[in-house]
């Protein structure tokens, strides 16, 4: 009972000055039926040192300190530990909701500063308070480019993330909308050939992935112009945000001044969130100013206050389900405020050198391991087509040896595409950041060499 | 402009003490500054054009931030400063549960081995997160006296969207997925909004005269048109719903589903049982009842608990015991609503949620409870005929005034809000449930003390003589904070959203 | 009383903002309230008497605190926000070195392998411990110029005794430990009080026109009768004793021999090696170099660095590095002036200046001194007419001025220093040293970017605008802060140093 | 260069406004005999991915999650995530010496608490805001009694930490004092009869601690009678300060009203400290209100500002270094305010019952393990008087396994006495507290059992 700050004299007296006995009469309201008569049968209550026992055995039963190879749309990156200090000042992370700006200036402007990295990465004009994660953002995109146009369908490359694409599923099954998949050519990218067979003026959305779900980066101005020339909007969802450290961005118009991306909708756990299992992490929409009532989501606004003062403010809520409620743009309320805080953070940390060069870094030692795999004659590279840090591989006879060869060095390999693409059975997509040590791809690569 | 005032006789809690400005971080941004040093690439650098086509390369971020750690550990440091905080004081937010964040929920979600782990590590190298996982909805279970969880759903929004759709599906698979979701006028948004994505039609009914549900109208409002009643349980008022029993026959009788709105369970814990009441799905928030933190706004969670007729309908995948002890996924649920988001949620914050309950075991929790009821009942008391109280109904969690008494003297409920600002309180929920003219929706949860109920209650009192004897001393609150009043108007009108360098 | 000032024209770095009250730990107890729960004991508990006699058991402790998590991390999460902290700005407290403290330090050095191991552990189980120490005493060797180091010392004092000490046990070991030891009158009040306590007596000499120590005087206080000179270089005026080499002749020619007080080293880094000009023994604060938190007052650490003539004489025990690579402690050490704390030091820290000088690599390191000498040096610039500077020498990493220009209005150093909180500073170091009446002793370090600088230099300017045109104003400062100018004669005369319940 | 919060051409900037060009100039009065003409010769900087890796690979050379019987000054116990989170707040950590106070007022009020709650743990009425340790304490309260009585001459008992007593001797060896030891009875507490021949009108102070080295009780009231009866003064340490949350504070006068223990000077570790090898800990000082301008070290006072509201201040400050220079109480300077803070804390969070209850788990696990040796017949369990969480045993034949046999199990024994008593070689120091697991004394007790 250590969180509860009262003392049991403490609670008769308050109980007395309400005229009452004992704490149970305060239900006593309640229908005799259905209050619970007996103890919740739960685990007796932990101390401290028992608690930190449980949870550390837990964590240890978890393959801790191994070099992974997993990406596929969760990346391991370093995270300096400036953010973890920062964002754990209780100002922060016991805060609610800045409906009170007054009292809320630290996190409204912060998010403020989030808006405003997130519309220079991604080239566009405003960006949300954040989304839960890179899937719903994409969702919500959808959803939102639905209400632009008009139209009830999507095209969506089958280079999406699956995971992404399920939950648009989720999300639109149950409407009158259809959503097909575009297929990706030999070289990993979006057919373009299925795109304009399937573009219809039914479509409200052409829907990628760029870096796209096998590591390749996507032909965005062409499918621009494919979609934009059926009235489509063109949606472009980034699972692997550091990418656009490096990449242009996909909210930026074509050296010609064509509108490319119409919203970029992604996850943003890359920039500076440990990976956590897949969660908490950050979801992120960016669009055009044009757009901006049609998204989903909080915004903060800047504003003075009753002597001049600058000061930021939650904004635009008519958007939102607290006034609008079963008309709002979504039905989001809480979201993942401290993710992009962390974001902020790290942004503002590595600055714009310190990105582009994590960014390189990447690119580098992918590029290393694809070179390195390419020299083991039992093993495939698929895909060629430009890449940012993933890549898919396929061995020849991948029974030669087991995972648990990987495990027994502490490593893991790639992700087994045969989960979502039948297809590619036995390929691997393969991940490789600034935190993969050269020896453990070099490991990797000559286990994959000889068995 | 009224001079600010120091804490003095009636202002007992707070006084005003210097606070640093800080611009925003592109502001303090200067060519060639650094705030990280990365380590060698170890490998031979590629050159980006040599891989990429020189068109889908991009030139220098412009404006962005170049700053060393030193600034960034200033900048935010001191924005930090601006906020108010759980541990600062008591944040009586009505609807939200604002409870004090144990710290060493922070400690274990951040070990190496949780925070590190990769949402597709083959299960046998993860077993430690599954086990998570699978006492957590075990907890749930028994904590709801539902049948099954899941903890895929990000917050409770989501877990609205979740088991709405899971109504739907089940429904479908009835035959009728039927047209209409009945809600309440007092819900929170978050119920229509989520009905309407679950692609039902929202029919608001209106409360009784005593706040709640009333019971004839319900009864003529359930058709066979009706998939379910979207309840929030006890309700926004504070309330709980004693019809419920009737309620769910009334639903059931007509083969609709009853959905409930979990985020007040903190008022119920080991008190009673939404499943033994017949809910058929609720969700929970485990940022409200199980004190994970509200992070500024998020992340949260909010699971999903059903009655065993809708767990085939639960978001894929679910976690199993195998007999040998192992934990696997299930993804083989041909009947699923499918995935919500991707991975399996907010683990971060299951983690958390776990350590509450377990630090807190039975008795505990039903304390927490009793105490958090006992809070808001003792406020009441206090402060009932000071302020209005528009629904004399008893109240469990929370409990909502009006501004009413102090509208002849032209005070509003926002003003009393920005008021207690200056009396070193967060404010309360305001102008929520919308069936209470000028609501002020105050939760003090079970973490405050006697001491901090008795300041609050005594700032709301002075506050009350103030509306009378200075009413515009309260209309131009908050007088000590670093900013005043902000223009909400103007920021609406005029967005501007994001940072721009200055035109030179 | 003068309104307190919000945020203006003239006071641009901070503003007024609600600070919340707190009392006393010991006024928020009420019985029966706990803040921790112990896990079960596994074994029979034993009655306390029945192993103790009754007489030698206590009573429950009356008036000890009784209170909750909540109130706790409420108690002291409120205290902390009433300090002024480097990470909000700048902290100009001169001979104090307020730099930044890297969070990366305080990380590792909270690794459990570290922070759990026993100083008795058998060396083979702790060769990490022993190897962080020889690389730092090999980092400050390099650093300084010195043939050994011992960290043992605690803090800087503790190191200045060390030396004294071992310059006593050299001199003996030469027959004759003297009398004397010769301090100039601008050191720092640990100097003549380590002497002190070393058994010798103190003859302070008086500093030249310049500030730094007169060569001829000191000639002639050299006699065989003195044991050493103890000399900061910098001194605390900030100069450079240029005479360095001339001073250790002379005392190194009767026999005596150069103690170097290096708490000033942030001037130094790389850039010159006390230990190349022929000082003796000297000590560092690796709290105000090497970047380790003061914690609100301590823990330091303060190692001391000798030439090989001293070595024998060093605390023990030393580490020794094996030749198969391994770490010992070497104990046997016959004429060591023997132990100054118990165990190795203050390990942690010593871990925290390790991971500083790592982070930073030589050329950081001479960064580091370059921009602490750039700042000092551009803050005397600007400000140098509008407060006297009592001596024209050339600043390194401080500046010292006086309130002489102030004094014409009837405002003093205080004065200034007091209204420097409103304008959201630190002050600096007020009346030291101690041969500059009314000094203000201002440095800045490398931590301070050109806009905070620039802050600082306005809100001086300012402030001695006002001396001038409101002396009132600043010699009633602070008014932006929760409480104003404490009563310290008060506090002196009248001590209350305890809490006690207050009597009914 | 990532501390350094300027940009090069800021610098330049600054430079030229004081008409200079390069950063060299700046020291351009030194003389250039003494300048360093090299780079110095240090590690490259690291960056910060490689320093975690080089101090996790450091921490990871030291047995880590081991169970130790190690005690002897430093002791093992449980500390809530509580003080970490609290004590880890910039504004604590980063802050210096409260000489302001208007801006310190945090530190000075905790301070305050601190020093109240060593009054009541003790017994006294003053306590210091800390010294270095436990040793240094001791060690500046005999020459406080030297102040006091004007005596020079200590006897202290051989059962003081045999460290505190050789801080003792480099504090005094070069003065005019005479240290003399007193033995130890067979039951382990100082012999009287020895006090009792060596006690003299020059002795300025008898210093014991309780419990003493070996973990046993002295006879703290017959200590203190003898020694007043010969104007000396006692000084108790405590060195598990633990301890206090039971015994009888040495502070508080006998039944009879006599007084006992004149200073209680000793080691705060265990209040709320991680062991960190030994440093930083936290020594403490408390006396009685006549000798407070004896003491050394920094004291905050209760005062109230210009409106008349409670404050506090360092006060007393004519007893320290920076006013009253080599006439000074003593050289200290900083202390250790931040331990001072934990102890607070953690005094806060144990509270009155959680203190007593800590102290009943130390001794019943303690004597539990007692009861367990006890049957071991090749093991001697030595000095038998009351004890509270150490003892002393002999194997009687210890070559029987060596430590690396423990080691194997993750074990590691207790403190061997030879070190520092000859006499009782083969005699080793146990510790257990409240945080040894009985599994461990059990597989400790079963490993001296069977070899
Ligand atoms: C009653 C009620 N229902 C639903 C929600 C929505 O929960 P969330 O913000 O986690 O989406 C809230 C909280 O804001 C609430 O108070
Ligand atoms: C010049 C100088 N010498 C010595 C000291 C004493 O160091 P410490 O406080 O670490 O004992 C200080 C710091 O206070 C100092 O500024």
């Amino acid at each position: 009972m250590r969180y509860l700050p009262k003392s049991d004299a403490e609670r008769q007296h308050m109980l007395q000055t309400m005229g009452l006995e004992a704490a149970d009469q305060l239900f006593s309201h309640l229908p005799a039926a259905i209050r619970l008569k007996r103890s919740l049968n739960l685990p007796a209550a932990l101390s401290e040192p028992a608690l930190l026992e449980f949870f550390k055995s837990c964590a240890a039963e978890n393959a801790t300190g191994w070099v992974s190879f997993l990406g596929a749309g969760m990346y391991h990156h370093f995270i300096p530990v400036v953010v973890d200090h920062l964002i754990s000042r209780t100002e922060f992370y016991s805060a609610y909701t800045p409906y009170q700006p007054e009292v809320s200036q630290g996190t409204l402007q912060a998010i403020f500063e989030f808006q405003s990295l997130m519309c220079q990465l991604t080239g566009m004009d405003v960006a949300n308070a954040s989304m839960y994660d890179g899937a719903t953002a994409m969702t919500e995109s959808a959803l939102m480019a639905q209400r632009i146009t008009g139209r009830n369908d999507f095209l969506v490359a089958e280079t999406v993330h699956p995971e992404y694409r399920q939950v648009l599923l989720t999300y639109t099954k149950h409407l009158n909308t259809k959503v097909r998949t575009l297929a990706f050519a030999e070289n990993g990218q979006v057919d373009l050939d299925d795109l304009k067979k399937k573009l219809s003026d039914k479509i409200a959305a052409v829907i990628v992935q760029s870096p796209n779900f096998f590591g390749n980066v996507e032909p965005l101005n062409e499918l621009a112009q494919l979609a934009h020339e059926k009235g489509a909007l063109l949606i472009v969802t980034v699972a692997e945000s550091l990418s656009l450290g490096l990449l242009r961005p996909p909210g930026q118009t074509t050296e010609e001044g064509q509108p490319v991306a119409d919203i970029v909708a992604g996850e943003g756990q890359s920039l500076g969130i440990p990976i956590s299992y897949g969660g908490p992490v950050l979801g992120f929409i960016a669009t055009r100013d044009k757009y901006v009532r049609q998204m989903p989501g909080r915004l903060v606004g800047q504003t003075v206050d009753t002597g001049g003062r600058r000061g930021y403010v939650l904004t635009l809520a008519t958007r939102e389900q607290h006034i609008r409620r079963e008309k709002a743009t979504s039905n989001i309320c809480t979201n993942q405020a401290l993710c992009a805080l962390m974001c902020t953070i790290y942004l503002s940390l590595l600055g714009k050198q310190g990105l582009r060069e994590v960014a390189i870094q990447n690119v580098s030692k992918a590029h290393y391991a694809i070179g390195r795999f390419k020299t083991v004659e039992t093993v495939e590279v698929l895909f060629e087509s430009p890449r940012f840090n993933e890549f898919v591989i396929r061995p020849k006879d991948r029974r030669k040896f087991s995972d648990r060869k990987l495990w027994k060095h502490q490593l893991v390999g790639g992700f087994s595409l045969k989960r979502f693409y039948p297809r590619l059975k036995n390929a691997e997509l393969m991940c490789v950041t600034e935190k993969t040590p050269k020896a453990s791809i070099d490991a990797l690569v000559d286990l994959y060499q000889n068995g | 402009m009224t001079p600010p005032l120091m804490s003095n006789e009636k202002i007992r809690k707070a006084t005003t003490h210097v606070s640093q400005n800080e611009g925003v971080i592109f502001e303090k941004s200067m060519p060639g500054k650094r705030g990280v040093a990365l380590p060698p690439c170890e490998v031979p650098e590629v050159a980006p054009d040599a891989v990429f086509d020189p068109g889908s390369l991009r030139k220098a971020i412009e404006d962005f931030p170049e700053v060393s750690e030193v600034d960034v550990v200033r900048h935010f440091t001191r924005l930090s400063t601006w906020n108010y905080a759980i541990d600062l004081g008591m944040y009586p937010l009505g609807s939200c549960t604002m409870k004090y964040n144990p710290k060493i929920n922070e400690y274990v979600a951040r070990y190496e081995g949780f925070a590190q782990s990769h949402p597709y590590l083959p299960e046998e190298l993860c077993q430690g997160n599954l086990k998570i996982q699978y006492m957590l909805e075990e907890c749930l279970k028994e904590v709801t006296g539902m049948d099954a969880v899941s903890l895929q759903p990000a917050a409770g929004a989501q877990g609205e969207l979740t088991g709405i759709l899971m109504i739907r599906a089940y429904l479908h698979s009835q035959g009728n997925a039927r047209k209409k979701i009945l809600i309440p006028d007092s819900a929170h948004g978050t119920n229509p909004s989520s009905a309407a994505i679950a692609g039902y039609q929202v029919e608001n009914i209106k409360s009784g005269e005593r706040g709640c549900v009333d019971i004839a109208a319900l009864r003529n409002a359930v058709t066979e048109d009706v998939a379910a009643l979207m309840l929030t349980n006890p309700n926004t008022l504070g309330v709980y719903e004693s019809d419920l029993l009737a309620i769910v026959d009334i639903l059931h009788s007509k083969g609709g589903l009853v959905y409930m709105d979990g985020a007040n369970m903190n008022a119920l814990l080991g008190v009673t049982r939404p499943g033994d009441s017949g809910v058929d799905v609720m969700h929970l928030n485990l940022h409200k009842t199980f004190s994970t933190p509200h992070g500024g706004g998020g992340p949260g969670a909010g699971p999903v608990a059903a009655k065993s007729h809708l767990e085939p309908f639960l978001p894929y995948p679910l976690i199993i015991k195998e007999g040998d002890g192992k934990y696997s996924y299930d993804f083989k649920r041909p009947q699923s609503v499918g995935r919500v988001r991707s991975f399996y949620g907010n683990f971060g914050m299951l983690v958390r949620a776990l350590a509450y309950i377990l630090t807190n075991g039975p008795d505990g929790l039903k304390k927490t409870s009793e105490d958090a009821v006992l809070n808001a009942n003792y406020i009441r008391s206090q402060l009932k005929g000071i302020y209005d109280l528009p629904f004399d109904q008893p109240s469990l969690h929370e409990v909502v005034f009006s501004d009413k008494l102090q509208n002849k003297y032209g005070v509003t409920t926002m003003d009393i809000a920005k008021r207690l600002m200056d009396y070193g309180f967060h404010p309360p929920t305001v102008y929520f449930p919308l069936i209470v003219h000028g609501a002020l929706m105050i939760e003090p949860t079970e973490s405050e003390s006697l001491g901090e109920l008795d300041l609050f209650i005594q700032a709301m009192k002075s506050i009350a003589e103030e509306c009378a004897s200075d009413p515009d001393l309260v209309k131009k609150a908050p007088h000590n904070t670093r900013v005043g009043r902000l223009d909400e108007v103007m920021a609406a009108r005029n967005p501007v959203l994001r940072w721009k360098p200055k035109k030179p």
